[in-house]
C-alpha cells in the first residue's frame, strides 16, 4: 500500500522511541525517565496517525465539498492515547513529588531502593 | 431472567465514582456506604448478567448504534461472565475492610470504583482499542491506589509500576497500529476472521507487541519486575485487590490474545515457555524471602505462571484447570493479603484469623477440598494425557518448594505477640474463606460454567 | 481328646529331663571351678561343689526383697531358662522342639536376660543398671555372628527346625564336618563365649569393677533361684551348640537300637557339651577381661567380618 | 450410609471447634463421631467371612458408592484390604480420643477437629477404589495432620512434615497420572497395566510417595521431628494407625493392581520380583537404622520415634517378599504395631501428665507410683520387644520365616539384629522411665488415660492367645491376590520350613513358673526400704546429695562405637537439598534488583530476543 | 526329716560353702592373696570371695578401724543375711593393736558387731588364717557360732555402742549416758 511514502514516518517514530527507552534504561532522576516515557508515547503516537493517512486525503472535517479525506478512526485512538499519556505523566509527577518529600532525593540508586 | 445490557456494568461504577465528591461534601462516612451500595450494585448485575449469559449463550450489544468495524462492539461470553462475577462480588467483600480503617478519602473510593469497572470493561469487551482504554484506566488506577499509602515504599512501587505500565501500554499501542494499520479494524472477531491477510512478519510483530505489552499486566516473568514492590509497598487492601481485579484481567487479556486474536501454534510454545519461566522464578524468589508480603507478591507470580501454563495446553481440560486456578487464586490470595502483617507481630495466633489464612494456603498449595486442588488435577490431567512429563515434573518441584516457604509463613506467622484485626477485615476474611471451602466441596456450580467457558474460548469465540 | 496317658508320659519325661538338666548344671558349676583352680595349679573345690552352694543358698534364714518387680526377676529368670530347654532337641529327645524353631529358642534365651534386668533394675542400684547396659550390649554384640551363621545354616539345609536339623545330621555327618561350617563352628564358639558370659566377655558382671554387676542386690534365694539360671543357661547354650554343629549327641538311631540308643545318645551329649563347656572354660582360665567397647568392636568387626564371609560363600554354594 | 457418615463427620468437626472452650463436651462429641467407622468396620464383617452378633453392627453401611463431584466422580468400595486396616484404625482412634479427652487442655476443639478430620481422610483413603478419591482423602488426610502438627509450634517439624507431605503427594499424583496416560483411565478396577517402562517408573513414584508416610529411611527424616513434637494422643494415632496407611497403598498397589505376575515380569531373583526385593531390602535397613538410632536418643518421644521408624520397616520387608507367609507377617506386624506403639506413646503422655518430663534421665522410680501405667507399658515393650509368648514375636516369626523360605541371606540377619536391638530400647525405657530410685512421688495416671490404655492392650492379648486368626483375616485378602492362605490352626501356626505353636510355649510357660514359683516361696522374705543398697558401705542419707538414677546417656560405650556413623545420615542429605534450593533462590531473587532501568532492559531484551528468534528461524 | 535334721544339714552346708566379703581396712588385706591362691588354696574348703554383702555369709574385718570405717562396717555387716559370721584379724580388732591410745581407732570390736572369731598377730600369717577358716567350720558345724543371733538379741546395747563411738560431740556424749541411767 503506501508504505514506501510513510518511510520517513516510521524512521522519526522509531527513534522517538529509540530515544525515550535509553532515557528510562539509563538515567537515574525520576524526572528524566517520566519525560523519556513522554517520549515513548509521542513516538508511538506519530506511528498511529501515520497509519490512517491515504495519499493526497484532507484532514477529515466535514465542510461539504466531499474530497478524499484521511482514514479518521486513528486520529481518534491518537486523541484517547494522548489523553491518557498526559494523565499518567501528572500522576507520575505526582509520585515523584511524593517520593521527594519523603526521602529528599529524585535518585533512584541501587542501596535506597527495595529490591530482592 | 431479566436481560441486563452488559454496558451497565461499566457505565453505573464511572457515573457514581463521578458523584462520589457530592457525596463527600455531605458527609464524609456516608462516602464508605455509598461506594459500598454502588458496589453490591454492580455485583447483582454482574450476577444477573451471568445468569443470563448462563441461559442463553453469549450476549452482544453494540455501543452507539455503530456496527463492528467502526462501532465498539461488548461480547460477553462464559469465560468474560465468569471472571466478571468474579470480579465484581470480591472487590465488594474486600472493600468491606476499608470500614475498619479511620481515615475515609474520597479519593480511595473513587479510585477503587474506577479500578473495578474497567477491570470489569477489560474482561467483557469485544473491541481490541476499546480493550486498551480499560486497560489504561485500570493502569492509572492502580498507580493512585498503589501511591494511597503516602510512604516511602508506596510512592517507589508506584513510581515503577507507572514506569513498566507506560512502557507496556506503548507496545500495546504498537500492535494496535500495525493490526489497524493493514486490517482497518479493531474488533476481535473481525481481526480473527482476516488475520491470515496480514502478511507473515507483521502478524508476527503484532503478535509480540501485544504480548509485551499485555504481559506487564498479566506479570508474565520478563516483564513484571514491578510487582514485588508494587505489592509490598501497597497497603494490605489494595494489595488484596490487586491479586484478584488487575490481574485476572491480564491474564484474561493474554488468554484472548492466544486464543482468539492470534491462534497460532508458536504463540502457544511461546506462552508455554513463559509460564513455564514465571513459574520457576516466582517459587524460588519467594522461597529466601523475609518480609511476607513480597513473598506472597513472588507467590502470585508463580501461580499466574502456571494459569499461563494451562492456557498455553489449548485443550479443553487445561482450560476448565486454568479457570479454576484463577478463582482459587483469586479467592485465596486476596484472603492471604489481607490477613498478612510483619512476623514481629503476628496474626496466626487467633484462630479465627489463623483457620482462614490456614485454609487459604492450603488451597494454593493445591490440597483436596479446595478450587486449587481441581484446578492442579486437571492441569496435571491434561499434561498427562499428552505426555508432558518435563513440564509435569517442573509443576511437581516447584509445589514443593511452594510448600517449603508456606511451612515457614504458617511457622514464623504464629510467633510474635497477638494481634487484633479490625472487626470488618476479620468479617471479610471469614467470607472469603467460607466462599473457598463451597466452591471447592461443591464445584460442579464452577465446573458447569467452566466447560462451556473452555469449549467457546477453543472456538475462538467470546 | 487328647489321650491323657501320652500327655501325663509326655508331661513325666518334660519333668525328668528339666530336673535332669539343673542337676548337670551345678555339675558344670562345680566342674568349671575345679577347671579353673587346676589351671591355677591350686586344687579347687570339691565337684559337687554346685550342690552345696546351691543349697546354702536356699537353707538362709532371712531374705530381701525390693519389691514385687524385684521378686518377678528370680521367677522369670529360672521359668525361661526351662522354657528354653524344653524347646531345645536334647540328646536324641525331641522334648518340645517340634513346636518351635531355632528363633523362638534364640528370642527364649532373652525371656530370662530380660526379666534378671527387670529385677536388678527396679533394685535401685545404680551397679545393677550400669551391669544391665554392658549385659545387652554384649547380647547385641554376640547375637550378630551367632545369627549370620545360624541363617547359613538355616538356608543351607533349608530348615529353621532344630529338630529337623538333628534328623539331618544323624549317621555322623556333623555339620562340623562340612568345611564352611567348620569356620562357622569357630565363630558360634567365640559367640558362645560371649553368651556363657565367661572370662574374657564376663563384663556384666565384674566383681571388682561393679560388684557383681546385676547380682549386687540378690541375695539368698534369690541369688540361688539366679544360680540355677545361670547353670541351666550353661548346658541349654552347650546343647544349642551340640545341636547345630554335633549332631545332638544322635549317634544311634532308637528304632534300630530301642532303648540302648537313649542311653549311649545320652552320654554322647553328656560327652559333647562337656567338652564344648572345657573348650570354654579353657580360654575362661587364661584370658582378662575385655572392656565393652573392645568386645564390640572385637564382635562386630572381625567376628561379624569372617560370618560375612561365610553368608558369602553359602550365597555363591546355593544361589540356584 | 458412607455419605451420611462422612456428613455427620464434617459436622462434628464445625460443632467441635465451635465448643473450644469446654473440652470434656467437646471430647464426648468427638468420641460419639468416632465410633461411626467401628460401626462402619463391624457392619462390613461380612466380607472377612465374620458374621457378628446384630447388637454389634447397628448401621448398616452399604458396601460400595458413586457420588458424582462435578469434576470428578468419588467411587468408594470396601475391600478384605480396606477392611483390616479399617479394624487398625478404627479401634485405635476412639482410644486416642479418650485418652485426650483427659490429657489436652488449652484449644481442645481445635485438637478434635485435626483428629476428626485425619480419620475421615484414612478413612476415605482405605474405601478408594479410584485414583482422584484416593488422592483427594490422602491430601485431606495429609493436611489435617499439618494441622494438627501446626499445634504443636515446633519450627523443623512444621517445615520438614509440609515439605515431606507435598513431595509424596506429588510423587502419588506424578505416578496416578502416568498410569492415566497408560491407561486412560483412573478406576483401579479396569487398570490393566502392562510391563513397559512408564508403568515401572510410575508404580515405584507410587511406592516412593507411599514410603514417606510410611518412614522408610531416605524418606523418614520427618517422622521423628513430628512425632517427638505434637501431642501425644495425636501421636499415637499418628504413629500407630496412620502411618500403616502407606503400607495399606503399597499393598494396594503393588499386589492389587499391578499384581505379583506384573512385578515378577520386570525380573525376579529367586522368584522374588526385583521391585519387591528392594523395598526388603530398604525395609531392612530402615528397621536396623531406625533401632540403632533408637538406642541412642535420651528424650522419650523421640527413642519412641526412632522405634516406630524401625519397626515399620519390617512391615515393608513382608511386603517387599510378597510370599503369602510374608504379606501375613507383614499385616501381623502391621496390627501389633498399631496397638503397642499406641500404648507406649499414650504411656509417655501419662508419664508427661504427671511429671512434666521428658528426658529418660530425668524420670524415674515411676512404677512404683504409677503401676497401672507401667504394666500396660510393659506388656507392649514384651510385644515390641517380641519376646516370644506375645503376638509381636509370632509376627517377626513369620517375617523370619518368609525371608529364610527365600534364601535372604544377607537380608535376615539385619531384621534378626534390628529384634535384638529392640531389646536394648526397650530396657532403657523400663528402666530409666519405670525402674530405678523412686525420685517423684506423683499419682497415678487418670481413669480414662489408663482406661484407653488397658483396651489397647486387650486386642494384643487375643491375637497373642490366637496367631491363627490373623492367618484368617488375612486369606480373604490373600485370595482376592491369587495366594493360597498359609495353614494354620488358632494356636498352630506351620511353614513349610517349621512350626509355631503357641498354646505350647504358653503351658510349658505355666509350668515352668509353677516350677520357679514352688522354689521361689520356700523361704519367707521381708521388703527392704528403697535406701538400703549396697554401696560399698556408704549409709542411706547420702541419696539426698546425689541420684542413684544410672540412667542419663545410657549406652554410652554403643554411642562411642557407632554415633559418628548413623547420628546424622539421612538429615545432612536433605539439608544439603534444602541448601540448594536456596542458592536457585537467592539467583532468582537476584533478578528483581528493584530499579526500573534493569526492568526496562529486561523488556527490550525480551523484545528483541522474540524478534530475533522469529524473523530469523 | 525333722526340724532339727533340718538344722544339721543346714550348718553342715552352711559350712562347706562359707562366702566371704572382707573389709580390707589396715594391713590385713594383704594376707587374703596367698589364701587364695594356690599356696594356701581356702577354695577347696568351698571358700570364695564374694562382691557383695548381699551374698557373703563370713565378714572378715582385716585391719584397724577408724570411728568413720565402723559406720560403713556397721552398714556392712546389717546388709548381710542370717546366718552370719565375723572374723577379726590381728590384734588392732582385739584390744586397738598398736593403736591402743589412738584417739579415732576403736579398741575393741565385739562391741559393736557381735565376733565369732579372733586371729592374734600384728597381721596373722595365712597358715593362721586357714586355721582360722577352718576352726570358725567347726563351730558353725557345732552351732556354736551364733554371732548373728546375739546381734539380733542385744541389739539396743549394739547400738548405745555405736552411738557412743559416733557422737564425737560431749553434749551427745551427756544425753547418752542419761539414757543409760533410766
Amino acid at each position: 500500500m503506501t508504505y514506501e511514502l510513510l518511510q520517513p514516518v516510521f524512521i522519526i517514530s522509531s527513534a522517538l522511541i529509540a530515544i525515550g527507552l535509553y532515557g528510562v534504561m539509563t538515567k537515574k532522576n525520576m524526572l528524566k525517565i517520566i519525560l523519556s516515557i513522554g517520549l515513548i508515547d509521542t513516538g508511538v503516537n506519530v506511528l498511529i496517525v501515520a497509519m490512517g493517512y491515504l495519499p493526497g486525503g484532507t484532514a477529515p472535517i466535514e465542510n461539504g465539498n466531499y474530497a478524499v479525506y484521511v482514514d479518521p478512526v486513528p486520529q481518534a485512538l491518537v486523541l484517547t492515547a494522548i489523553v491518557i499519556g498526559v494523565s499518567v505523566m501528572a500522576l507520575a509527577l505526582a509520585v515523584a513529588m511524593g517520593y521527594y518529600r519523603k526521602t529528599g532525593t529524585l535518585e533512584l540508586d541501587k542501596e535506597g531502593v527495595m529490591k530482592w | 431472567m431479566v436481560s441486563v445490557p452488559p454496558v451497565l456494568l461499566i457505565a453505573l461504577p464511572l457515573l457514581f465514582a463521578f458523584f462520589a465528591p457530592l457525596v463527600n461534601m455531605w458527609s464524609r462516612k456516608a462516602v464508605k456506604v455509598y461506594t459500598l451500595l454502588v458496589l453490591i450494585l454492580n455485583a447483582t448485575l454482574s450476577y444477573l448478567l451471568f445468569a443470563n449469559v448462563m441461559q442463553n449463550g453469549v450476549v452482544y450489544e453494540q455501543l452507539s448504534g455503530f456496527y463492528p468495524p467502526i462501532g465498539i462492539l461488548l461480547a460477553v461470553g462464559p469465560i468474560g461472565a465468569i471472571l466478571a462475577l468474579l470480579i465484581n462480588t470480591l472487590s465488594t467483600i474486600v472493600y468491606l475492610t476499608y470500614f475498619g480503617e479511620a481515615e475515609n478519602s474520597v479519593k480511595f473510593s473513587m479510585l477503587y470504583m474506577l479500578v473495578t469497572a474497567s477491570s470489569t470493561g477489560i474482561v467483557i469487551t469485544g473491541d481490541l482499542f476499546n480493550m486498551f482504554v480499560f486497560f489504561e484506566i485500570t493502569a492509572v488506577g492502580s498507580y493512585g491506589l498503589v501511591a494511597s499509602m503516602r510512604t516511602k515504599e508506596s510512592f517507589e512501587g508506584a513510581f515503577k509500576y507507572i514506569v513498566l505500565g507506560s512502557i507496556g501500554s506503548a507496545f500495546i499501542l504498537l500492535g494496535i497500529a500495525t493490526i489497524y494499520g493493514y486490517l482497518k479494524t479493531l474488533n476481535f472477531y473481525d481481526i480473527a476472521l482476516r488475520i491470515d491477510t496480514m502478511p507473515p512478519t507483521a502478524r508476527l510483530m503484532s503478535f509480540i507487541f501485544l504480548i509485551i505489552g499485555i504481559g506487564v499486566e498479566a506479570e508474565i516473568f520478563p516483564l513484571n519486575g514491578w510487582v514485588p514492590d508494587a505489592y509490598q509497598g501497597a497497603s494490605n487492601r489494595v494489595a488484596s485487590f490487586f491479586s484478584l481485579g488487575p490481574s485476572k484481567a491480564g491474564i484474561y487479556a493474554i488468554a484472548r490474545l492466544i486464543f482468539t486474536l492470534l491462534p497460532i501454534l508458536s504463540g502457544w510454545q511461546l506462552a508455554l515457555l513463559l509460564g513455564v519461566f514465571t513459574l520457576i522464578i516466582g517459587e524460588l524468589a519467594a522461597l529466601m524471602q523475609e518480609d511476607p508480603k513480597r513473598m506472597l507478591a513472588y507467590s502470585s507470580i508463580g501461580q499466574m505462571g502456571l494459569i499461563l501454563i494451562a492456557l498455553s495446553l489449548h485443550s479443553e481440560t487445561a482450560l476448565i484447570a486454568a479457570i479454576f486456578l484463577m478463582v482459587g487464586h483469586a479467592l485465596a490470595k486476596s484472603l492471604l493479603f489481607l490477613g498478612v502483617r510483619d512476623y514481629a507481630r503476628g496474626t496466626l495466633r487467633n484462630p479465627l484469623i489463623a483457620a482462614p489464612m490456614f485454609i487459604g494456603i492450603l488451597s494454593i498449595i493445591g490440597m483436596p477440598p479446595f478450587p486449587g486442588f481441581w484446578g492442579k488435577w486437571y492441569l496435571m490431567k491434561d499434561l498427562a494425557s499428552q505426555g508432558a512429563w518435563l513440564i509435569m515434573l517442573v509443576i511437581i518441584l516447584t509445589a514443593i518448594v511452594e510448600s517449603v516457604y508456606y511451612a515457614r509463613f504458617l511457622h514464623r506467622g504464629t510467633g510474635g505477640e497477638k494481634r487484633k484485626l479490625s472487626r470488618s477485615e476479620t468479617a471479610a476474611i471469614i467470607i472469603l474463606a467460607s466462599l473457598l471451602i463451597l466452591v471447592g466441596i461443591f464445584p460442579n456450580y464452577l465446573y458447569d460454567p467452566a466447560v462451556r467457558a473452555a469449549a467457546s474460548l477453543l472456538g475462538g469465540g467470546p | 481328646m487328647v489321650d491323657l496317658i501320652a500327655l501325663g508320659e509326655q508331661i513325666l519325661l518334660l519333668a525328668g529331663m528339666v530336673t535332669l538338666g539343673f542337676a548337670i548344671g551345678m555339675f558344670f558349676n562345680g566342674f568349671a571351678r575345679k577347671v579353673t583352680a587346676r589351671i591355677h595349679n591350686r586344687i579347687g573345690p570339691p565337684i559337687y561343689q554346685g550342690y552345696i552352694d546351691v543349697f546354702k543358698l536356699f537353707a538362709k534364714k532371712t531374705n530381701i526383697s525390693h519389691g514385687w518387680i524385684f521378686d518377678l526377676a528370680a521367677l522369670f529368670s529360672v521359668a525361661g531358662i526351662t522354657l528354653a530347654f524344653l524347646f531345645l532337641p536334647v540328646a536324641g529327645f525331641t522334648l518340645l522342639s517340634t513346636e518351635g524353631d531355632i528363633f523362638l529358642i534364640l528370642y527364649l534365651l532373652a525371656i530370662p536376660a530380660l526379666g534378671f534386668a527387670l529385677g536388678a533394675g527396679a533394685s535401685g542400684n545404680p551397679n545393677a543398671a550400669v551391669g544391665i547396659m554392658r549385659a545387652l550390649i554384649l547380647m547385641l554384640a554376640y547375637e550378630l555372628p551367632l545369627v549370620m551363621v545360624v541363617v547359613a545354616m538355616m538356608i543351607h539345609y533349608n530348615t529353621t527346625s532344630l529338630a529337623t536339623l538333628v534328623q539331618m545330621q544323624s549317621g555322623m555327618h556333623w555339620a562340623i564336618f562340612v568345611p564352611v561350617f567348620f569356620i562357622g563352628a569357630i565363630i558360634v564358639d567365640m559367640a558362645l563365649q560371649g553368651m556363657l558370659m565367661e572370662k574374657p566377655f564376663d563384663i556384666a558382671i565384674a566383681p571388682h569393677e561393679i560388684a557383681s554387676g546385676p547380682m549386687v542386690e540378690f541375695g539368698g534365694k534369690h541369688l540361688g533361684a539366679l544360680m540355677l539360671y545361670k547353670m541351666m543357661a550353661i548346658v541349654v547354650e552347650t546343647t544349642l551348640f551340640v545341636d547345630l554343629f554335633l549332631g545332638g549327641g544322635v549317634v544311634l538311631s532308637v528304632s534300630q537300637y530301642g532303648w540302648i540308643a537313649y542311653v549311649v545318645n545320652f552320654l554322647v551329649w553328656f560327652a559333647l557339651i562337656t567338652l564344648v563347656f572345657f573348650l570354654a572354660l579353657l580360654i575362661n582360665a587364661v584370658f582378662p577381661r575385655f572392656r565393652i567397647e573392645q568386645a564390640l568392636k572385637f564382635y562386630w568387626k572381625y567376628d561379624a567380618l569372617a560370618a560375612l564371609l561365610i553368608l558369602i560363600w553359602v550365597f555363591a554354594g546355593v544361589s540356584i | 450410609m458412607i455419605l451420611e457418615a462422612f456428613g455427620v463427620m464434617l459436622l462434628a468437626v464445625i460443632v467441635v471447634l465451635a465448643l473450644d472452650r469446654y473440652p470434656r463436651i467437646a471430647a464426648a462429641v468427638a468420641i460419639i463421631a468416632s465410633l461411626l467407622p467401628l460401626f462402619a468396620l463391624t457392619s462390613w464383617a461380612g466380607i472377612m467371612g465374620i458374621s457378628l452378633p446384630s447388637f454389634l453392627a447397628p448401621l448398616e453401611f452399604e458396601s460400595s458408592l458413586v457420588y458424582n463431584l462435578g469434576p470428578g466422580t468419588l467411587n468408594l468400595a470396601i475391600t478384605p484390604l480396606g477392611w483390616f486396616f479399617l479394624l487398625l484404625l478404627a479401634t485405635s482412634f476412639p482410644l486416642a480420643l479418650l485418652f485426650a479427652s483427659s490429657f489436652v487442655r488449652n484449644r481442645a476443639g481445635g485438637f478434635y477437629a485435626g483428629m476428626l478430620l485425619t480419620m475421615l481422610g484414612s478413612f476415605g483413603v482405605l474405601l478408594a477404589r479410584d485414583a482422584l478419591t484416593f488422592f483427594l482423602f490422602w491430601e485431606i488426610m495429609s493436611w489435617s495432620i499439618l494441622a494438627m502438627v501446626l499445634r504443636g509450634g515446633d519450627r523443623r517439624a512444621i517445615v520438614s512434615y509440609l515439605s515431606f507431605g507435598s513431595l509424596s503427594a506429588m510423587l502419588l499424583l506424578f505416578g496416578f497420572m502416568m498410569l492415566y496416560f497408560k491407561t486412560g483411565t483412573f478406576l483401579f478396577g479396569d487398570m490393566h497395566l502392562d510391563t513397559s517402562l512408564t508403568t515401572l517408573v510410575a508404580l515405584s513414584m507410587i511406592v516412593a510417595g507411599l514410603a514417606v508416610k510410611g518412614a522408610l529411611m531416605p524418606l523418614h527424616v520427618w517422622a521423628p521431628h513430628v512425632y517427638s513434637r505434637s501431642e501425644e494422643p495425636f501421636v499415637a494415632f499418628l504413629s500407630g494407625g496412620l502411618s500403616k496407611l502407606g503400607y495399606f497403598g503399597m499393598l494396594l498397589f503393588m499386589y492389587g493392581i499391578a499384581g505379583l505376575s506384573l512385578l515378577s515380569s520386570w525380573g525376579t531373583f529367586r522368584d522374588v520380583s526385583y521391585f519387591g526385593y528392594a523395598l526388603a531390602v530398604i525395609g531392612a535397613f530402615t528397621a536396623f537404622a531406625g533401632t540403632v538410632l533408637a538406642v541412642m536418643q535420651d528424650d522419650l518421644r523421640k527413642l519412641l520415634a526412632y522405634s516406630s521408624v524401625g519397626q515399620l520397616g519390617y512391615i515393608a520387608i513382608g511386603i517387599g517378599i510378597g510370599t503369602p507367609l510374608a504379606l501375613t507377617g507383614a499385616l501381623f506386624q502391621a496390627l501389633n504395631h498399631t496397638f503397642f506403639k499406641a500404648v507406649l506413646f499414650l504411656a509417655a503422655g501419662a508419664v508427661y501428665y504427671r511429671t512434666g518430663k521428658w528426658k529418660i534421665s530425668e524420670l524415674g522410680g515411676l512404677g512404683y507410683r504409677m503401676p497401672f501405667t507401667f504394666l500396660a507399658a510393659l506388656f507392649a515393650i514384651f510385644a515390641l520387644a517380641a519376646i516370644p509368648i506375645t503376638s509381636g514375636f509370632a509376627a517377626k516369626w513369620l517375617l523370619y520365616e518368609a525371608a529364610i523360605e527365600k534364601k535372604f541371606l544377607f537380608v535376615t540377619p539385619i531384621m534378626l539384629i534390628a529384634g535384638v536391638g529392640a531389646f536394648l530400647y526397650a530396657y532403657k525405657i523400663l528402666y530409666g522411665v519405670f525402674l530405678g530410685e523412686p525420685r517423684y512421688d506423683v499419682k497415678e495416671a487418670p481413669i480414662s488415660q489408663l482406661v484407653a490404655m488397658w483396651l489397647l492392650v486387650l486386642p494384643l492379648v487375643i491375637f497373642l492367645i490366637f496367631p491363627g486368626w490373623v492367618a484368617d483375616l488375612a486369606a480373604p485378602i490373600l485370595s482376592e491376590y491369587g495366594m493360597q492362605p498359609i495353614p494354620h490352626t488358632p494356636y498352630v501356626i506351620t511353614t513349610n520350613l517349621a512350626a509355631y505353636n503357641t498354646l505350647a510355649v504358653i503351658f510349658a510357660l505355666m509350668g515352668a513358673l509353677l516350677v520357679s514359683l514352688i522354689l521361689y516361696k520356700w523361704k519367707p522374705q521381708e521388703v527392704v526400704p528403697h535406701e538400703d543398697n549396697y554401696l560399698a558401705g556408704e549409709p542411706p542419707e547420702l541419696y539426698e546429695y546425689i541420684s542413684m538414677h544410672a540412667a542419663s546417656n545410657y549406652y554410652e560405650p554403643f554411642e562411642d562405637v557407632f554415633g559418628p556413623v548413623f547420628r546424622r545420615g539421612a538429615e545432612r542429605a536433605w539439608e544439603i537439598i534444602l541448601a540448594a534450593a536456596e542458592f536457585l533462590g537467592n539467583g532468582a531473587r537476584r533478578l528483581y534488583t528493584g530499579l526500573t532501568q534493569d526492568y526496562s532492559i529486561y523488556i527490550l531484551l525480551f523484545f528483541l530476543i522474540l524478534v530475533g528468534w522469529w524473523l530469523l528461524w | 526329716m525333722r526340724n532339727d535334721d533340718w538344722k544339721k544339714v543346714s550348718r553342715l552346708v552352711s559350712k562347706k560353702s562359707l562366702w566371704m566379703v572382707h573389709f580390707c581396712t589396715g594391713c590385713g588385706a594383704m594376707e587374703m592373696p596367698p589364701v587364695m591362691t594356690s599356696r594356701y588354696d581356702m577354695e577347696r574348703f568351698g571358700i570364695a570371695p564374694m562382691a557383695t554383702p548381699r551374698q557373703a555369709d563370713v565378714l572378715l574385718i582385716t585391719g584397724y578401724l577408724s570411728i568413720k570405717t565402723l559406720k560403713r562396717v556397721v552398714q556392712v555387716y546389717e546388709q548381710m543375711r542370717d546366718p552370719k559370721y565375723v572374723i577379726g584379724f590381728g590384734s588392732c580388732t582385739i584390744n586397738g593393736g598398736m593403736y591402743w591410745d589412738s584417739y579415732n581407732t576403736i579398741k575393741d570390736l565385739s562391741k559393736y558387731i557381735p565376733v565369732d572369731l579372733y586371729i592374734a598377730g600384728c597381721m596373722p600369717r595365712p597358715e593362721a588364717i586357714m586355721d582360722a577358716f577352718l576352726k570358725l567350720m567347726e563351730m558353725i558345724e557345732k552351732g556354736e557360732a551364733i554371732g548373728w543371733k546375739k546381734y539380733h538379741k542385744y541389739y539396743d546395747q549394739y547400738k548405745r555402742n555405736q552411738r557412743m563411738a559416733f557422737s564425737y560431740r560431749l553434749d551427745e556424749v551427756q544425753d547418752i549416758k542419761e539414757d543409760d541411767a533410766k
